[in-house]
């Protein structure tokens, strides 16, 4: 297992730099928050991604249940769902995990 | 609760003031606030589809549009005077109203801020 | 009654036809900061809709001093009168 | 019945800061609690930057809103967002960037645009200077 590079990330663990990001980065983010990723993970977190490239802006947690329903189907779209995942913040966790800037105002 | 309209005013790429008022409604509508945009003068600029702005220029503020649903904003109100001919080029989502409806729309909020 | 707050001795492009359009009846306009000098200027000729629509129009004491403005128009107010004046309307809009 | 003002014109390029504090002063001499807080965003963060220094013969804008604010015990918040990007920052936000200065001036606090929110809600309304 590599290492992850801490000077790639800020004091709160977001990377510094977005295009540093990769799927095996992600693998070692969420280690590091002692997330083992599965398939349910990863739809969550390239579903983020889309979100992020689509509009700019890293969604909180209502935009973001909103567009998982949209996508995934309204059982995936809840909050608590994405909670047992992302526990804490889902936005912020996941954001961190998929590579995305910390979401602004998050409740 | 109070419902609120976001006046955009300002070109996105010669200022904050648009990316800081879209913000705004951001927060706002994830905080479950009723608000609603409209737009005029240089901020009419965001709808057009065609726009590729440098970092220079600023962030594409015309992507967060397509985003708005994710937000429950519903409303974006331009004047009907002030849409352009090609309809084509501009995003699609926009609520167009006659130029009474459109003077009225700023005495029917409790609050409203411009940017 | 909407108190409509207006510093800017012209608005750009829209704002301006757009603020006076806006106007209800029974609504307040108050004139502060440079929009003091709209008192010495022709400007009060394409704010007619004032009378019609039975609209006060209000200019903040301290302004009018500070540009050495005397107005022959409106109502002075105090800061005191001023804070009085915005907190009793129904709603605050700043153009 | 409480009011919130919300302050969005930079300090040097317009009134809105010098207009705001002429009117929090009116209002809390009339009536102590009047305004539950201040909260300033876009350019108006500025207010809160402790190394910007006015000439001496010039009025301290920072320092007028700052003895207000602590004679009535008045909240005056900065946008954390438009705040953090223009340079006016506190403690924790200069460790979370690595950073060796803060610049947040005191008796100012940056906080999430939520509390806008929460002000307007627990208030009659919100009064604007830009």
């Amino acid at each position: 297992m590599v290492m992850l590079d801490s000077s790639l990330l800020d004091e709160e663990g977001y990377l510094l730099n977005l295009d540093d990001w990769s799927p095996e980065l992600a693998q070692q983010l969420a280690t590091q928050e002692g997330i083992a990723l599965t398939d349910q993970h990863w739809e969550i977190i390239y579903l983020l991604r889309d979100f992020y490239h689509e509009f700019e802006v890293s969604p909180a947690m209502r935009p973001l249940t909103k567009a998982v329903s949209k996508k995934l189907g309204a059982e995936k779209g809840r909050s608590i769902y994405l909670m047992t995942l992302f526990p804490g913040s889902p936005p912020k966790l996941a954001a961190k995990i998929a590579g995305l800037p910390k979401p602004a105002n998050c409740l | 609760m109070k419902n609120t309209l976001i006046h955009l005013t300002s070109s996105p790429y010669s200022s904050l003031a648009c990316k800081e008022g879209l913000d705004l409604a951001l927060v706002l509508a994830t905080f479950e606030q009723k608000v609603d945009l409209c737009l005029s003068d240089a901020a009419l600029s965001i709808l057009t589809i065609s726009q590729q702005p440098t970092p220079e220029q600023g962030k594409n503020l015309h992507k967060l549009l397509d985003g708005l649903e994710f937000y429950d904003i519903e409303n974006v109100f331009i004047e009907s005077s002030s849409l352009i001919p090609d309809s084509a080029t501009q995003w699609s989502g926009i609520t167009s109203l006659d130029s009474a409806a459109w003077s009225e729309l700023f005495s029917s909020y409790q609050q409203v801020f411009r940017f | 009654m909407t108190l409509h707050q207006i510093n800017q001795l012209s608005y750009a492009n829209h704002i301006e036809p757009l603020w006076q359009q806006s106007l209800k009846q029974g609504d307040a306009v108050l004139l502060i900061e440079e929009a003091i000098l709209r008192l010495t200027q022709p400007h009060l000729t394409s704010m007619t809709p004032l009378e019609e629509k039975h609209i006060c129009l209000y200019y903040l004491q301290r302004d009018a001093e500070g540009y050495g403005v005397q107005p022959s128009l409106g109502k002075a107010l105090s800061d005191t009168e001023w804070v009085e004046l915005a907190f009793s309307a129904s709603s605050h809009i700043s153009w | 019945m409480q009011h919130t003002l919300l302050v969005t014109g930079s300090p040097y390029q317009s009134k809105a800061c010098h207009s705001a504090l002429c009117f929090a002063r009116a209002a809390l001499k009339a009536q102590p609690d009047s305004i539950k807080g201040v909260f300033f965003y876009e350019d108006a963060v500025l207010i809160g930057n402790d190394l910007a220094q006015p000439p001496r013969d010039e009025i301290n804008l920072k320092q007028a809103w700052q003895t207000l604010a602590s004679e009535f015990n008045l909240p005056l918040y900065l946008c954390i967002a438009a705040a953090v990007r223009r340079g006016v920052i506190n403690e924790s936000e200069s460790k979370r960037y690595e950073l060796n200065h803060h610049s947040l001036s005191h008796g100012f606090q940056l906080e999430g645009l939520g509390t806008l929110v929460e002000l307007m809600n627990s208030t009659q309304k919100i009064i604007q200077f830009r």
